[in-house]
């Protein structure tokens, strides 16, 4: 096998006739142009043309998009939301930190006007949740619960223990015993592995 | 997913480490990370030198200029040492004038000059209550991951010892001083103060070198100046929670080996420097 | 003056040894001997990813020229307003360092510092794909570590090449060249000396510094400086012999790139 | 009510007041011989944004020289009684809010990181703040004849060739801060270290002192 090539960002890679644009590509007078430095890689993926696109050591998504599942840490609550920094977007671990915020209309499908936000997140609670808007001038990245695979996966009793969920809604201190209410997520097997 | 253990639980992720008696970069507990050493890259300083430990890199320009000596010391000069963390070494900084760290950083140094009598300071002057040497000593760090007094002071030792100064006189008729730059003196450099930074985790564990991250979890920091008669120049701890004096003899022992290996790195470079001139 | 109080203070005035030196000892502004020609621009070293706490960084040595650059982003913005909803913003540090020129510098950052930054910012703005970054700002620090001339045009050179270390996504690399102007002669990459040296003999006709920003593989030029007074056909001339100089650091900002990808990951599976 | 302990032959004269300023939470004066500290504690209160942490309380140390600005050595100290008072706090407790303490320098004769570090615990003892342990910081210059001297005057300092500054700590007499001028052996530390950890056992029963005085007063 011959050595992937390389490119640089503004090399001209193929036409839009060979080609359809993937990551780090970008599209100019019929050409695909590099917008990354990294490796080329064309992928057949049933079309009738290959996807060619530039891929790095990490991931090209670096930011926190509408649709993206996140995993953030809960920074401060209220009654009316929790905020929220983000750490993860999908499996790509960011380098600075982003705030976003979950409001209480957001952190369950059922009986929206009934939610407690104390009663659903603590400071300091992991949480996986989806971005559903980059939000406004003002506000931050505005973030949901409202599935059953999302809500808080970590989260540590008073005494300090790490705690384990009994239900969707409660989870127990190993410790103490005693129980505390979280909005807590059905963690998918593929996290399990932790 | 243990790399989202590590951003998560950052602390548990380090103690996991710690109980096997190891470091998540693989080090020892006791183990300092590769230090190198460069002398005499900038041309335009009169003595430079650059430092790494491990990632940590610090660059050090020493500009010697002329001035009045102080008036109450009239036979000395001055040694001005700043360091600067700019927003280009990591993102924790910010730009504009220098953070609690750098100023910290900064005095720390200046108190190790003064203590450790690392140069004459007598030297420095030209002309009684005249004219001075002033030597700006300015330490920039171009990359922080952690341990930085460490580096500053290894920086800060290399470049003056690498440091030569103009042949300066002052004409008896203009009562001007005249500079020849062809004829250079070196300083003398008295003594050999060498730092050992460690830091202390859950009250209890103590390792040497800490990375950024270790320093961010860490309970307490401290930084020991020895020199190469093994006497002490600084134990610096600003504050964190204690040690007790068993421990502390611990870190002054190894800040004691430390010494040795630096001083011998830092002689290799500046006479391999002499030789090749 | 208020001074500083956040460093430490030396005395109040000092002065460079170099304003002593006996008159006939002052070392003379030398004309390009032998080994590089008026044409020429120095050797360039580059090299990616040095800085480990960065996104992206890049070292750059030509002649004496000593460059560093680090990329910070994207990361969230403090202040945001309007346009930043749509598109990122970049932001540029310039700085040169209290020790890289032959004449101490302040710490404290300086109109020329701030005029470059300015100019750093606009040459490589059009080669970032900001509207990939909503919300968001990239951040690009520069520090001279030494002065040797054409800071500017290398500091462009030198911040692309950290942007694309850091994976930011960009239309075109930015390549920076300046010449030197005086009278009929004309200096590719002028070294410090040969910047200064033109002022020395006084203010004259033809005689100025010119710096180009180009985006070579698009043929577009991002940046243009130029200051002193030149005539038409001359600066027309120095533009297009700064493009050629531009066009000859490809290669070598290529292969640093190229390098770094390589050493950063093994090539993926197909 | 001026307290004063003139039983004590190794230390200066020292004494404390507290509660005396009516704006700050807590606040003390610390009069070392000639050297006296006046501290004021404002917290836990509302915290910038920027300066938030989410699980505990963030401090702020202020030393205001006597004249002029507060310069790189006031930074230096700042940080010393900041990182010391963290120690002793229990942060964890108010997540979110900020402690501030401010010490102003009323008159300086030696040993005044030891008396800054004695009047900033006494005003956090009077603001009510939980605290896991107390702190009080002790001088000792090592003249050139090798004598150690604990809480020497201005003068004292600069004719020794070494000055070490502790803060030690009141459940297991252990260094909690260090800070040190000038060069000394290895036995002169240890001995300095405790010389400090007795000479505090008289600062522990001061503290002690004032605080039983003052609150058999309240009953």
């Amino acid at each position: 096998m011959s050595p992937m090539k390389l490119c640089v960002p503004g090399e001209r890679l193929c036409s839009t006739e060979d080609c359809i644009p993937g990551t780090g590509t970008d599209l100019r007078h019929g050409y695909i142009f590099a917008t990354l430095a990294g490796y080329v890689l064309r992928k057949n993926e049933g079309e009738e043309l290959p996807v060619i696109s530039v891929v790095r050591e990490t991931e090209a998504q670096l930011l926190p998009d509408v649709g993206a599942i996140v995993t953030c840490k809960v920074t401060s609550i209220n009654p009316r939301f929790a905020k929220v920094h983000i750490l993860y977007v999908g499996s790509t671990p960011l380098k600075d930190r982003f705030r976003g915020t979950i409001r209480r209309e957001d952190v369950r499908a059922t009986e929206k006007d009934k939610v407690e936000t104390y009663k659903s997140f603590r400071p300091g609670d992991i949480v996986l949740a989806k971005v559903i808007s980059l939000g406004d001038v003002q506000s931050n990245y505005l973030l949901t619960t409202a599935e059953n695979e999302l809500g808080v996966v970590v989260a540590h009793s008073e005494a300090g223990a790490q705690m384990v969920p009994i239900s969707w809604c409660e989870m127990q201190c190993p410790r103490t015993h005693a129980k505390e209410f979280r909005k807590v997520a059905r963690v998918q097997p593929e996290y399990l592995q932790a | 997913m243990a790399a989202g253990f590590k951003t998560a639980e950052p602390l548990e992720y380090h103690r996991s480490f710690l109980k096997e008696n190891c470091r998540p970069d693989g080090r020892e507990l006791g183990e300092f990370r590769p230090t190198t050493l460069n002398i005499s890259s900038i041309s335009t300083a009169d003595g430079s030198a650059m430092v790494k430990i491990g990632n940590t890199t610090v660059i050090c320009g020493i500009k010697a200029e002329l001035t009045t000596p102080p008036s109450d010391a009239p036979n000395k000069g001055y040694i001005v040492p700043n360091v600067d963390l700019p927003p280009l070494c990591s993102s924790r900084f910010r730009a504009g004038p220098p953070g609690e760290q750098a100023q910290a950083a900064s005095q720390f140094i200046a108190d190790v000059i003064e203590s450790s009598d690392l140069i004459n300071m007598e030297e420095l002057c030209i002309e009684k209550a005249k004219l001075c040497w002033v030597l700006y000593c300015d330490i920039m760090c171009l990359d922080y991951d952690g341990n930085l007094l460490d580096a500053c002071i290894i920086v800060l030792l290399a470049a003056l010892k690498n440091a030569q100064l103009p042949e300066v006189t002052v004409n008896k008729e203009t009562d001007l001083a005249e500079v020849d730059i062809q004829k250079k003196r070196r300083l003398k450099i008295s003594r050999h103060p060498v730092g050992s930074s460690f830091a202390v985790f859950d009250d209890s564990i103590i390792i040497v070198d800490p990375t950024a991250e270790e320093e961010s979890l860490s309970t307490a920091l401290m930084t020991v100046v020895t020199d190469e008669e093994d006497r002490l120049c600084a134990v610096h701890k600003p504050g964190g929670t204690s040690l007790s004096g068993e421990k502390l003899q611990h870190c002054i022992n190894r800040a004691i080996t430390r010494n040795k290996e630096i001083s011998k790195l830092v002689d290799k470079v500046i006479g391999s420097m002499k030789a090749t001139k | 003056m208020p001074f500083d109080t956040r460093r430490i203070r030396g005395p109040e005035e000092s002065q460079s040894p170099l304003l002593f030196l006996s008159p006939d000892k002052v070392p003379e502004a030398s004309s390009r001997q032998g080994v590089r020609g008026n044409g020429d621009v120095r050797p360039v070293f580059a090299r990616c990813g040095l800085v480990s706490q960065a996104k992206g960084s890049a070292y750059l040595e030509a002649g004496n020229t000593k460059i560093i650059c680090s990329v910070y982003g994207p990361r969230e913005i403090e202040r945001k307003d309007e346009t930043d909803m749509k598109t990122g913003r970049l932001v540029c540090d310039f700085r040169l360092a209290p020790f890289s020129c032959m004449k101490r510098g302040a710490w404290i950052q300086g109109s020329e510092e701030r005029d470059l930054s300015a100019t750093l910012l606009e040459s490589l703005q059009p080669g970032v794909c900001l509207h990939r970054y909503p919300r968001s700002q990239i951040e690009v620090n520069v520090i001279v570590l030494e002065n040797d001339g054409s800071i500017l045009a290398h500091a462009v050179t030198c911040a692309s090449m950290a942007l694309a270390d850091g994976g930011i996504e960009m239309y075109d690399v930015v390549l920076g060249c300046a010449l030197g102007q005086n009278g009929n002669t004309c200096l590719v990459d002028p070294s410090h000396s040969e910047e200064c040296g033109s002022w020395h003999e006084g203010y004259g006709e033809n005689r100025g510094c010119v710096t180009v920003a180009l985006l070579p593989n698009l043929n577009q030029v991002s940046g243009l400086n130029a200051d002193g007074e030149m005539r038409e056909d001359t600066l027309t001339d120095a533009v297009r012999t700064c493009l050629d100089g531009c066009h000859k650091l490809y290669p070598v900002v290529q292969q640093a790139l190229t390098r770094a990808v390589k050493r950063k990951a093994p090539p993926p599976e197909k | 009510m001026m307290e004063l302990d003139q039983s004590c032959s190794v230390l200066r004269e020292y004494g404390s007041e507290q509660s005396l300023l009516s704006r700050p939470d807590g606040s003390s004066t610390f009069v070392q011989g000639d050297t006296s500290i006046l501290a004021g504690v404002y917290g836990p209160a509302e915290v910038k944004i920027s300066k938030e942490i989410y699980d505990r309380a963030t401090v702020e140390v202020l030393i205001q020289p006597k004249m002029g600005l507060p310069s790189v050595r006031e930074r230096a100290r700042e940080q010393c009684v900041r990182e010391t008072c963290e120690a002793a706090l229990q942060l964890t407790l108010h997540p979110r809010s900020s402690l501030t303490v401010i010490l102003q320098v009323v008159h300086d004769d030696g040993s005044l990181l030891a008396c800054c570090l004695n009047a900033a615990c006494m005003a956090l003892m009077d603001a009510g703040l939980p605290m896991s342990l107390l702190f009080c910081g002790v001088t000792c210059a090592i003249s050139r004849e090798g004598q150690i001297i604990t809480d020497p005057s201005a003068a004292q300092e600069k004719e020794s060739q070494a000055l070490l500054t502790f803060a030690i700590d009141s459940v297991e007499r252990s260094v909690l801060m260090s800070s040190t001028s000038g060069s000394f052996s290895v036995h002169e530390l240890q001995q300095c270290i405790a010389v400090s950890q007795k000479a505090s056992e008289q600062i522990f029963q001061f503290y002690r002192d004032s605080v039983k005085r003052r609150y058999s007063k309240i009953q």
